[in-house]
């Protein structure tokens, strides 16, 4: 069976240009970077050269902005928490929103709990953030808003250039989760006044289990994790060289010709948009009709469950996501698409496409024409089903 | 994640619809953990004739709400008051952990299905 | 130039079988594992083999008590901080040595900062913990005892299991950092009472960026980063699945035939020890003579500096390493051997080699005689040669 | 880590041993953070007509020493006590940045070397 992969939000496969920048590392360059002899320093120039390239993929000033993490979460975890200790003597308040990522969301989350006051901003019903709203939370204890660049789920891009320019105004530091817009949205970091930026390789076809945290030069900021003195003692452990290497050749290529990429991923979203609504009855668009993501397509299914969408698509070898609890073992549905007032029925039937750069016009259209016998058929055994 | 009894029922759902003119129906679940489940039982001479189903919710909550259907068809009322959730799952040759609580609720839709037909001829 | 590598204590290069068994998971195996189709099921397979051939390795008495995470200085965080946060109402002590690696050591010098009562337990001149110290130490606040299976530095193994039932006496945690001790020393946790132990892939020929905690069934710990639901909760982030399942390849070789690999490294040290003490005048044996890792040897040289030594053999292709302050960037010599009472001098003069599979005899012999030339001619320009 | 001008001066330095009867003596660092130079001056009419040293140090400590010793001989004594430790990393084409305070201290070595000489001279 021919399989049909449109979960790159989840995780994108590793392209081989990638692969092979990597192996040599996985094979004789072997040594640890921080060691004194040949193999030390070999080690050490694959890293330097990575950082050299993520820094000019952002428009870093400098590749000493740029910090090797293990993953998003790890990024958003040093961001959030490492900010939090640095200046935890200025102020004990952090601005959020109530879509983010729960790497950022659930680390505000206990800081809240150790004592620090925490603010998560709503957003409107396309899952947007007004900045007048992250501006009237401001308080002179705050010391940092963290707001995603684009949203998971329902792809929603956030103005963040806008906001990150308030919180300058009075002295708060802005971290922005770019983990999702990455090889998607240009980001220039002489031009974005962003203090702090995470992203992770695997969500542009790079390898798992890396991420960076941009620190812009002289942001006060503390280690979370304790060890040895790697990345200027801000992120201790061995570096996990290959894939250093392997990030710097994806943001190399991620960052290369996004327009085009842009176009191309948002004509193929805007003919499954379309195809969908023109197939199916009864289904709603979530997230903003124009400010979102190329590749993310989300909808809700009424009176149909998602995990039984999703597990019909697999057996015709699709896959895709959803917002439902059921299939995230968690008790509630999304906390972004109820965030976003969408009731529990509606956000438990929804569903997330995200296209990638191998999908094409007549996958597009399988997975069009898949669903609607799926959801006619679901529909028929539904309990809540209206007609 | 699920096994292929399971997968069976999912894709081959027994006993689906509305049932005109049923002796009972009980509907368990909410829409907060997103399961709904519907059962209509058609009885006579205290055993269950017929039995349709409608649900509402994931994989488990329909393949649940499918292999009760076959355990329950010609049962009497006593024998399918005795059925539990537990039962439904074991027939379906289990189910994963974090399905047991919300989407294994077929036997309690069936025991208010009884209970509203008992309602119904007290009444 | 022929290299010789022997700081294998530093990283060790990747077995070609565990490349090999990572090669499908990067490339067409690029599910995230927490996804619901088939991609994600085939990811999730290849994590959930992986997870049970550490659990087998360890003598582990179910997958479920092994965690995966970045690298041997997370899951030490990990440990001890986890066991800090979900005890902490039950008591505010901690005890760990003063040999640990900094992973272990700064994060419990961390939490006292943060207000935990911290001790250091002392060694004796070879680097040995006394477990009669950690007896001692013990209060009815303490929560949680720390203390390496194999020191990274001189070698000395410690006598875990007496400390762990010292601990167990007065319920208390148990910790090993086992990051230098997996492929070197039997681990059988069915008998081994530690209720955590930490490893690292990239120290016995596995990948880099990749570890495990081991947590027995029903110790209380919690997450130190904040996330989604991976790793039971424990451990958030999209999973690094090549690098997992190249942890479970390697520890599964890495545990193969301990006792004749570990005889023939024995022999192989030995005759290093031998050839170091018979060819080169004025040089002391740190560590212990006996308990100690089969490839370590650990020495200082009078009268010249270790980082001068380094560079010099680097010149003729030889890779080791040493305790000297100049080759890690710190101010002080390494803490292992000041703790183990050497003084200023012989810190600065000592060196570590830390042979591997891939040494030989020969190579063995050609770093006898390449050391003996370069203390000789370094020692003609010390100003403290005594000579 | 060094560049070729360091390690030139590593490998073949220039000047090392203990000269006999040494105008001038001077010895900077400690064993604390693991550098000790120790230089040898021979003064005839204010010039610095030789100079040797020893060092117990990394390879920048070394190469210092070294690459001092050929910058000063031949200098008078106001040309060497301007010399700095500054002065001295240029000559090498520049040190790693960990290496510039403990491992750069050939020039203080020189100027207390001086000293020791003009305290020699007046006692
Ligand atoms: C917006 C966002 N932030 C953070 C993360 C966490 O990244 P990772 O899973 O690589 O740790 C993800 C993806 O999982 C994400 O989509
Ligand atoms: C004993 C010990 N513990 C912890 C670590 C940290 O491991 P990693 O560098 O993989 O984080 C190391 C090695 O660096 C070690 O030798």
């Amino acid at each position: 069976m021919k399989r049909i992969y449109m979960d790159h939000g989840a995780t994108t496969p590793m392209r081989e240009e990638v692969l092979e920048a990597m192996l040599p590392y996985l094979k004789e360059i072997h040594g640890n970077p921080s060691s004194f002899h040949s193999f030390g320093r070999e080690a050490r120039k694959g890293m330097d050269e990575a950082r050299e390239k993520v820094a000019r993929a952002l428009g870093a000033s400098s590749p000493e902005e740029i910090y090797f993490t293990s993953s998003g979460t790890e990024s958003d975890n040093l961001a959030v928490k490492g900010i939090a200790r640095a200046l935890s003597s200025r102020g004990n308040h952090i601005i959020t929103s109530s879509i983010e990522h729960h790497a950022v969301l659930d680390t505000v989350k206990h800081l809240g709990e150790e004592g620090f006051e925490v603010t998560f901003l709503p957003v409107d019903e396309y899952g947007m953030v007004d900045p007048k709203d992250l501006e009237a939370a401001l308080t002179d204890r705050t010391i940092l808003a963290s707001i995603m660049m684009a949203n998971n789920e329902v792809g929603t891009i956030q103005p963040v250039e806008e906001m990150a320019r308030i919180c300058h105004e009075k002295e708060v530091y802005f971290h922005t989760d770019a983990v999702q817009a990455i090889g998607h949205l240009p980001v220039n970091l002489e031009k974005q006044p962003f203090d702090l930026l995470s992203l992770s390789a695997h969500k542009f076809y790079g390898p798992k289990g890396i991420g960076a945290l941009y620190v812009r030069k002289g942001t006060k900021i503390k280690q979370i994790l304790f060890g040895g003195g790697q990345e200027r003692k801000l992120r201790p452990s061995t570096e996990n060289i290959p894939a250093i290497v392997g990030l710097g050749r994806a943001i190399e290529l991620a960052v290369e010709n996004i327009p085009e990429k842009s176009a191309a991923l948002t004509a193929l979203r805007d003919r499954l948009f379309k195809g969908l609504q023109e197939e199916i009855e009864d289904i709603r668009v979530n997230g903003h009709p124009t400010q979102r993501l190329p590749g993310n397509v989300n909808i809700s299914v009424a009176y149909v469950e998602g995990e039984s969408i999703l597990l019909s698509l697999d057996l015709k070898g699709i896959a895709i996501s959803s917002g439902s609890a059921c299939t995230s073992g968690a008790l509630d549905p999304s906390h972004v698409l109820m965030a976003m007032g969408l009731d529990h029925q509606t956000a438990h039937g929804s569903l997330r496409f995200s296209l990638g750069k191998e999908n094409s016009e007549e996958e597009v259209d399988y997975v069009i024409e898949s669903l609607k016998e799926i959801v006619e058929r679901l529909r028929k055994m539904s309990s809540v089903y209206k007609k | 994640m699920y096994n292929e009894i399971v997968m069976d029922h999912f894709q081959n759902p027994r006993n689906i619809g509305e049932m005109t003119e049923p002796s009972g129906v009980g509907e368990v679940g909410n829409m907060k953990c997103g399961d709904i489940m519907k059962i209509f039982i058609k009885v006579e001479d205290g055993v269950i004739e017929d039995i349709n189903f409608l649900t509402f919710g994931c994989g488990a909550a329909i393949a649940s709400s499918s292999v009760l259907t076959e355990m329950v068809k010609g049962k009497t009322l006593e024998e399918a008051l005795a059925i539990t959730n537990k039962q439904v799952a074991d027939e379906l040759g289990g189910l994963p952990e974090a399905k047991m609580h919300c989407s294994n609720l077929a036997a309690d839709a069936l025991h208010k299905a009884i209970e509203d037909y008992r309602q119904k001829q007290t009444a």
